[in-house]
């Protein structure tokens, strides 16, 4: 399947980010006036473990270019232990979708705590550019989006 | 009986001449069957791995190569804690890295697949046939005797290659050297090295490592010092005169190799096991002790005919050749 | 002639040792249980601690130029007893290879009885003692060494002048000769 | 149709000045279910709520966005805001257009669309928004302390003063825990027993404390506010309401064992009290040693017992009692280092001793009346080796952390030894010597003064030749090895959690860390909370430490512990997980991820068919749901759900998000 | 069949499903009974004696008995099922699920030799598992070393190959949900794809829909999967559905160190537990 790049193109991409470590990191890069893509979105949840797998299926059929989950450091979890369940579960998703054909880079998750504001710029840049590089994603996106997605490239294939 | 592949090291075949005599004699009291490994050859022992750490694992793998080879399913066993250490260091990186399984492989070219158990003398006498047998041929009380078992590093460190639980106190020889009636003594220099390996190249640095052993064996009231290699055996045997002279100590312990003291207990006489070949003077603690022993069993036996007419008389100690 | 290994060259080498010998040098909080315990560290001019530490530091110089790594006795009671399970025995060892390839040698008489005692292994497949203690003599020039045993040791019938071999001696040359010219196990 | 009011803030110019907030507001009418959009200056100002407000009623608006700061700011402003309007607190969701939007970019064009989506999804998940009320739950005024140490007699003395209710369960048969078996105390040298027992004389005489010895911790249900505890109380089988101390029992008692309180070093009797100045002073039996409970034999105490408290038949009583807030205070215990380190002889030499058997030997109350003599033979040590970090720092055999206290009383040994022993020596092998404390680099200092000799390295060996203990070290500092003759050794072994912490921790569903220290909620700044709430813990049950600070911990726990019992009610987040009972399958997978314990399988009638029917479904604690949603994922049906977080609201996020 | 011949299992079947209903205590036995075709067998609920003897035993024998102990959630009496090494892996799935109580099942354990039945071939347990009465001896068992070996490959294509294999896979699938209904592991009472309310799964059989259907049951599925093919095998549209549920099993074996369900010491699921130690590639 080849694409055919637009220059303007830019992605969507998805974070879900938790309440207590990244969204608070997300919100310290704000207070820091630290600079970022506008491609990135946050959804926040209390705790990563609350991300069902499920909602990152969802973003891809509805076109999402990427999808990022964020959590706190192991061992530092709000709530004790939630994220060592995102850290199974999303580590099987990865390689799920991965063995589907969708590029690992297109799902990601990373821990960033409440401090690591500069660790949220450069990971959100660094998948953005990934993502930009990939080129938008056609793979599991519902019909209806794929013929906005064909419009908005001047068509596709 | 179970049957052994038995790697005897050049030691068995020189100087460890009272460990050879007193373990064929209780191999032939028991009917304990050896089967040698053919055309065997140096493990290499510590210069090879100083020099060369593949050579180190070749020679020894060579050994277990041939075993596997011609004695297919029998466990290897070795009378030397040099030679087992260097054997066992072999089979486990046959066992545990598959590269220099192959490697090791490649150039014997020879199949070595490190399946066979590397067992040293210990191992074997906790084999409970034999232990068994053993008692069964007792004929002698070695009760009395204070005895200092010496293991050595090798034999029980590094503890993943060993696979001994407690080096800082092993006690597998300890209770086969009960069986015979001694008193397997509490002492704290069981596994401290005897500094066999530098004894020749650096003996002004060595000796003391023997005084520090006889040292802590007297404290702690030995009468004897065990070994079961023959390497510590010599090395401690050997030198025991000289370091009594050279540091003015007035040590009287005669080393022995396990396997006489167990020979002596099921009858052998000194000359079964080679009691006059020792280094410094070993007859008189042991006839000692056999003499004691002999009293009370003809006093007890003497009661015991008292009580049945019809039992054997007492036994007979064989007289010491020498 | 010895080569010298700046400092750099002595970090790499240290860690590539380190790796090999699977030891973390950044583990170790030099406590001393290691030089506490050994039985030769009283010959020692460097103790296993300042061996560890060196490496980490990589002064790999000061390391092989040590008597140290010669009259190490490799009983492995040092890590028995090292909180952090540092393999100091084989770090000795990989690094006393590394002095050897580069000619140093700082105990003569521990590589010479080696040196002898393989090339008699070279020659039977098996090693004979007699001809290790003599040839040994005779090259150190101790030519004294321990022979006040050799009287009692002929008379008590405990050596015999026949000597052992292996029948295929072209086999076990053949595997010395491949090791030493492959070097080290990968 | 919702009816939704849009409000962007210009936050100044901090929002203002990159994203075109009136092209946003302007673009928010069309979104659907919106009613009204505008934007302003400063939402968050008293005018900018009015403004909202009177939206509300114009508009006759039922739910509300606000584009603004980070939720983590001004949600709560907001939501307080609405408690006075007919919209409820909980239809509110905020578009983050300055931390995440205004501040982070600089293409206004971009910012602006970006700004527009957050409000898109702010809309989208508002339209699903539920009415959320928060419960309120009442709060028993009464606090359980679990422990009898030093940390636990502080907390509960502290609880008490305050004017509630406290129980004090602890598993020996006194309270007083280790500091009363201490000798002094460093850095000031007063006397450990002289300053603990009058507070354990005052826990046991506080009108508001209750003492349960030989009791432990049975069952523990409910949650903050309304904890309900099943306490086991061992069979004393003497009556402490007759008994009245007199101590004659113990006197004619036949059977001696060793002492747990001089740590092995003298014999109690079979029925006894611990030591002289126990609380409560009345004795117990040990079932174990007792010949009348193991053979059937003796019965002496019971002829001799003057008022008839002795008591054979004697059994395990449980009692429930409801609790506001709970205290862990369960403290440590000395490692076994007899098992890790055969290298000192792995217990086989009596002079070999731990720290703590040295407080008891050097103790006017030991054994030995306070004179510093060889368990062995009865000698006066000359020579004395301390081994300080014994099953600390040591990740093979021991324990990886270090245990704080060990260097300071290896300081007061030493100290105490040289002052005691005329012409003694005292050697100290350290690895490094750690006094952050107030004076404690000070008694350091006086104790080298003193004369102890500080060598720096780990010991490797000790063993005996003749009457001397042989301790092999190397000196560190000079790059040699050393060895000292001595006639004693005292190990400063490492602590550890008390034996049983597990079950108390699992009862209580807490955590521990992974060297079994109690885990505390958050290493700064929740340092005496544990992860559920309403439940505290204080001294060495967190982590080692000495006197002081287990005793200002043990205060911070109670003073949250009042904060808790001085309301009579709590309200509880409304944004935790419900289940939908008719799609339950009760597989339990949610109740096992939940770190709170808060889910639970419960059996409710249902029908299948026609038929009448028991189903086994989960059900959440409203009081011990934090709200964190692990369980929403871990269900597969969908049937459990985080109110305010539910999947339609997420879902519809993410639709919004990829328009 | 160590031992025993077909017919005398047969034999020992109805034997055994006789006594099982003479007790009084079983409602029905649920097994195999032939039919019209000589190599076709059916499942069979035989709930009298008599009925019994039309219960079979041979190599057509491969419905999974297991997921009918379902077809009853709130039983009044027991229910016999005849199992097989992997029926009883399915009972042992849905009793650690809390599906079925142990006290409603009567277990006939049969050690089975492998059926006419492609995933039979690598059968790593030919004996029951979980049983009261046993028929036939029990015999070695053998690991599949080839267990992943199909997986291993598919992963080897590139990521567009797969996509394109799983959408023209996913292209023919009809939304029935047989596969979901053979499923032991599907066990819920109602479905995510049928809560329509909610929206999680669009009702339209079209690509992206199944797509998201399949990777969604993989993953509801994969940490608890036993392996014993039913899905594949009742697929009217042949959808290689294993081969999902396969590749999570492959990755917690991988990560999370050797793993079976369906085992009598049935642990938690992967995803329904964790340890402080897991590998973490999130840093």
């Amino acid at each position: 399947m080849s694409i055919k790049k637009d220059d303007n193109w830019e992605p969507k991409i998805l974070a879900f980010c938790c309440n207590w470590c990244t969204y608070t990191g997300a919100d310290l890069a704000g207070l820091n006036r630290m600079k970022y893509p506008e491609n990135v979105r946050t959804i926040r949840v209390p705790c990563s473990s609350r991300v069902n797998p499920q909602f990152i299926l969802r973003a891809f059929q509805k076109g999402a270019d990427g999808v990022l989950v964020c959590g706190c450091h192991p061992g530092d979890c709000h709530y004790a232990t939630g994220n060592y369940f995102t850290r199974r579960r999303f580590m099987l998703m990865q390689r799920l979708l991965e063995y589907n054909g969708i590029d690992p880079k297109r799902f990601q998750a990373k821990w960033i705590s409440g401090s690591e504001a500069a660790k949220f710029r450069d990971t959100v840049t660094e998948v953005s550019a990934q993502i930009k590089a990939l080129g938008p994603n056609t793979k599991f996106v519902a019909p209806h989006y794929d013929n906005a997605l064909q419009a908005k490239e001047g068509g596709a294939e | 009986m179970k049957q052994y592949a038995y790697y005897p090291g050049c030691s068995m075949d020189s100087t460890a001449v009272t460990y050879k005599k007193s373990f064929e004699y209780i191999a032939s009291k028991i009917g304990l069957v050896m089967k040698e490994i053919p055309d065997w050859n140096c493990c290499g022992s510590t210069a090879a791995h100083t020099k060369n750490e593949k050579m180190a694992y070749a020679l020894s793998a060579r050994n277990i190569a041939i075993a596997e080879e011609e004695l297919p399913g029998l466990d290897i066993v070795t009378p030397c804690a040099s030679c087992y250490s260097r054997l066992k260091y072999a089979s486990y990186v046959g066992k545990n890295d598959e590269a220099k399984r192959q490697e090791i492989e490649e150039v014997l070219r020879r199949s070595f697949k490190a399946e066979a158990e590397v067992l040293n003398f210990l191992d074997l006498f906790e084999d409970p046939e034999i232990q068994e047998a053993i008692k069964e041929k007792l004929h002698r009380n070695l009760e009395g005797l204070n005895v200092a078992c010496y293991y050595g590093c090798l034999m029980s460190r590094p503890r993943e290659i060993t696979g001994e639980t407690d080096p800082e106190n092993p006690m597998k020889m300890d209770e086969i050297i009960e069986l015979t009636g001694a008193k397997a003594i509490a002492w704290d220099y069981k596994t401290e090295c005897c500094g066999a390996s530098h004894q020749v190249d650096a003996p002004e640095h060595a000796r003391e490592l023997i005084d520090r052993i006889f040292r802590n064996a007297q404290a702690n009231g030995a009468d004897v010092i065990v070994t079961a290699c023959p390497l510590c055996n010599m090395n401690l045997d050997m030198r025991e005169a000289e370091i009594n002279k050279n540091f003015g100590r007035k040590y009287n312990i005669p080393v022995f190799q396990f396997t006489e003291l167990i020979a002596i207990a099921m009858g052998a006489s000194a000359a079964d096991c080679g009691i006059h070949q020792h280094f410094f003077p070993a007859f008189d603690v042991i006839n000692e002790v056999v003499k004691t022993g002999a009293k009370k069993a003809a006093a007890e036996a003497k009661a015991e005919a008292k009580k049945d007419p019809l039992k054997d008389g007492p036994i007979v100690v064989g007289k010491a050749g020498r | 002639m010895e080569k010298i290994l700046n400092r750099e060259e002595g970090k790499l080498l240290a860690d590539r040792i380190a790796k090999e010998a699977n030891v973390a040098l950044d583990e170790c909080y030099q406590c001393g249980k290691c030089s506490a315990g050994c039985p030769m560290a009283n010959s020692y001019d460097l103790m296993p601690r300042q061996i560890v530490h060196l490496m980490h530091l990589g002064d790999m110089d000061t390391v092989m130029k040590s008597k140290t790594i010669w009259l190490c006795a490799s009983c492995h009671t040092c890590v028995e007893r090292c909180p952090h399970d540092i393999d100091i025995p084989t770090l000795i060892e990989k690094s006393r290879m590394e002095a050897q390839k580069r000619g140093i040698s700082a105990q003569r008489n521990v590589r010479l009885f080696n040196d002898i005692f393989m090339e008699t292994v070279r020659g039977f497949g098996k090693s004979q003692e007699v001809i290790l203690e003599g040839a040994y003599n005779v090259t150190s020039g101790r030519l004294l060494q321990d022979m006040a045993n050799v009287p009692q040791m002929l008379k008590k019938d405990i050596v015999r002048p026949e000597l052992n071999s292996v029948q295929d001696k072209e086999d076990i040359r053949r595997i010395m000769k491949e090791c030493e010219e492959g070097g080290a196990v990968k | 149709m919702a009816r939704i009011g849009v409000f962007i803030c210009h936050c100044g110019t901090n929002i203002a000045a990159t994203v075109d907030v009136e092209k946003v507001a302007e673009a928010a009418k069309s979104m659907p279910g919106v009613a009204y959009a505008r934007d302003y200056k400063y939402m968050c100002s008293e005018p900018g709520q009015a403004m909202i407000k009177e939206a509300i009623e114009e508009h006759n608006l039922d739910r509300i966005v606000i584009g603004s700061c980070s939720p983590r700011m001004h949600e709560t402003t907001f939501r307080k805001m609405l408690k006075g309007t007919k919209i409820n607190p909980y239809l509110l969701e905020i578009a983050n257009l300055r931390e995440q939007c205004a501040w982070v970019h600089t293409d206004k064009a971009k910012a602006t669309e970006k700004a527009i989506n957050l409000v898109q999804m702010a809309v989208a998940k508002v339209a699903n928004n539920k009415p959320l009320t928060t419960s309120t739950i009442p709060i028993t005024k009464r606090a359980l302390v679990i422990g009898g140490g030093i940390a636990g007699i502080q907390a509960a003395l502290d609880i008490a003063d305050a004017g509630y209710d406290v129980t004090i369960v602890e598993k020996e048969p006194t309270i007083g825990g280790h500091m009363v078996m201490l000798d002094k105390t460093f850095p000031t040298m007063d006397c450990s027993a002289c300053i603990s027992t009058p507070k354990m004389v005052d826990a046991g005489a506080h009108p508001n404390i209750t003492l349960k010895t030989s009791c432990e911790v049975e069952k523990v249900d409910g949650y903050i506010g309304n904890f309900e505890v099943t306490i086991k109380e061992k069979a004393k089988y003497v009556n402490h309401d007759l008994c009245t101390g007199c101590g004659l029992c113990q006197t004619k008692c036949p059977t001696k064992v060793t002492s747990e309180f001089n740590q092995g070093m003298s014999k109690r009797s079979a029925i006894y009290i611990p030591f002289a100045q126990a609380v409560p002073s009345k004795p117990v039996i040990d079932p174990q040693a007792c010949l009348k409970l193991t053979k059937d034999k003796c019965g002496i105490c019971e002829k001799i017992c003057p008022i008839g408290a002795i008591n054979y038949q004697d059994e395990v009583k449980y009692t429930t009692e409801q609790y506001g807030a709970i205290v862990v205070a369960t403290g440590y215990e000395l490692v076994d280092w007899k098992q890790m380190y055969p290298e000192y002889g792995g217990g086989k030499y009596e002079d070999v001793i731990t720290g703590l058997q040295f407080e008891r030997l050097v103790n006017a109350s030991g054994p030995t009346e306070g004179h510093i003599v060889r368990p062995s033979d009865g000698k006066e040590p000359k020579d004395v080796v301390i081994v300080k970090c014994v099953g600390s720092r040591d990740p093979k055999k021991g324990k990886t952390y270090c245990s704080r206290a060990c260097c300071m009383y290896s300081a007061k040994h030493a100290h105490q030894i040289l002052d005691k022993i005329p012409n003694s020596r005292v050697y100290i092998f350290y690895m490094d010597v750690r006094t952050p404390g107030k004076g404690y680099e000070e008694f350091y200092d006086n104790t080298r003064k003193d004369g102890a000799q500080y060598i720096r390295g780990r010991v490797s060996k000790i063993y005996k030749e003749g009457s001397k203990l042989i301790v092999k070290g190397e000196d560190s500092l000079i790059g040699r090895p050393v060895t000292v003759e001595a006639d004693m050794v005292i190990l400063a072994t490492a602590m550890e959690a008390a034996p049983g912490v597990e079950e108390v921790v699992s009862k209580l569903g807490i955590s521990m860390d992974k060297d079994r220290w109690v885990q505390e909620a958050h290493p700064k700044l929740r340092p005496v909370e544990t992860q559920s709430a309403g439940i505290f813990l204080c001294g060495t049950c967190q982590g080692p430490k000495d006197i002081p600070d287990t005793v200002s911990q043990a205060g911070a726990a109670a003073s949250k512990v009042i904060g808790i019992l001085n309301h009579d009610e709590m309200e509880t987040s409304p944004m935790i997980s419900h289940v939908d009972q008719t799609k339950c399958a009760g597989c339990g997978y949610c109740v096992e991820c939940c770190p709170y314990k808060a889910i639970s399988l419960v059996e409710v009638p249902g029908r299948d068919g026609n038929r009448k029917v028991t189903k086994t479904v989960a059900q959440v604690n409203e009081g011990l749901c934090q709200g964190c949603g692990c369980c929403t994922a871990t269900c597969r049906t969908g049937c459990i759900d985080l109110r305010g977080f539910t999947n339609d609201q997420i879902l519809k996020e993410v639709d919004a998000l990829c328009l | 069949m160590a031992g025993l011949t077909e017919a005398q299992v047969q034999d020992r079947i109805r034997e055994e499903a006789k006594k099982a209903l003479a007790s009084g205590e079983v409602s029905a036995v649920v097994g195999w009974t032939s039919t019209r075709f000589e190599d076709k067998t059916k499942p069979y609920f035989a709930e009298t004696e008599a009925e019994c003897d039309l219960l079979v035993w041979n190599k057509y024998c491969i419905n999974g008995t297991g997921k009918f102990a379902l077809d009853d959630r709130y039983p009044e009496k027991k229910i016999a099922i005849i199992a097989r090494g992997c029926d009883s892996r399915a009972l042992n799935r849905m009793l650690r699920d809390k599906q079925l109580k142990r006290e409603n099942l009567y277990i006939i354990g049969v050690v089975c030799d492998g059926k006419e039945n492609a995933v039979c071939e690598g059968c790593q347990h030919k004996n029951p598992l979980t049983y009261d009465v046993l028929i036939g001896e029990p015999v070695e068992e053998q690991m599949n070393a080839e267990r992943f070996k199909e997986i291993e490959a598919f992963e080897k294509l590139t990521p567009d190959q797969r996509y394109e294999y799983w959408a023209k896979q996913y292209d023919k699938c009809i939304h029935c949900y047989a596969c979901r209904n053979a499923c032991p592991a599907c066990n819920c009472v109602e479905c995510y794809a049928d809560q329509y309310r909610t929206g999680w799964q669009g009702k339209a059989a079209d690509r992206e829909q199944n797509q998201v259907y399949g990777l969604t049951r993989a993953f509801h599925v994969g940490d608890r999967c036993i392996e014993c093919g039913e899905c594949e095998r009742v697929c009217p549209m042949n959808l290689p559905i294993m081969r999902q549920t396969k590749k999570m099993l492959k990755d917690i074996n991988d990560l999370f160190g050797d793993y079976e369900c369906g085992l009598p010491d049935d642990a938690m699921p992967v995803l329904g537990t964790y340890k402080l130690e897991d590998p973490d590639e999130f840093m």
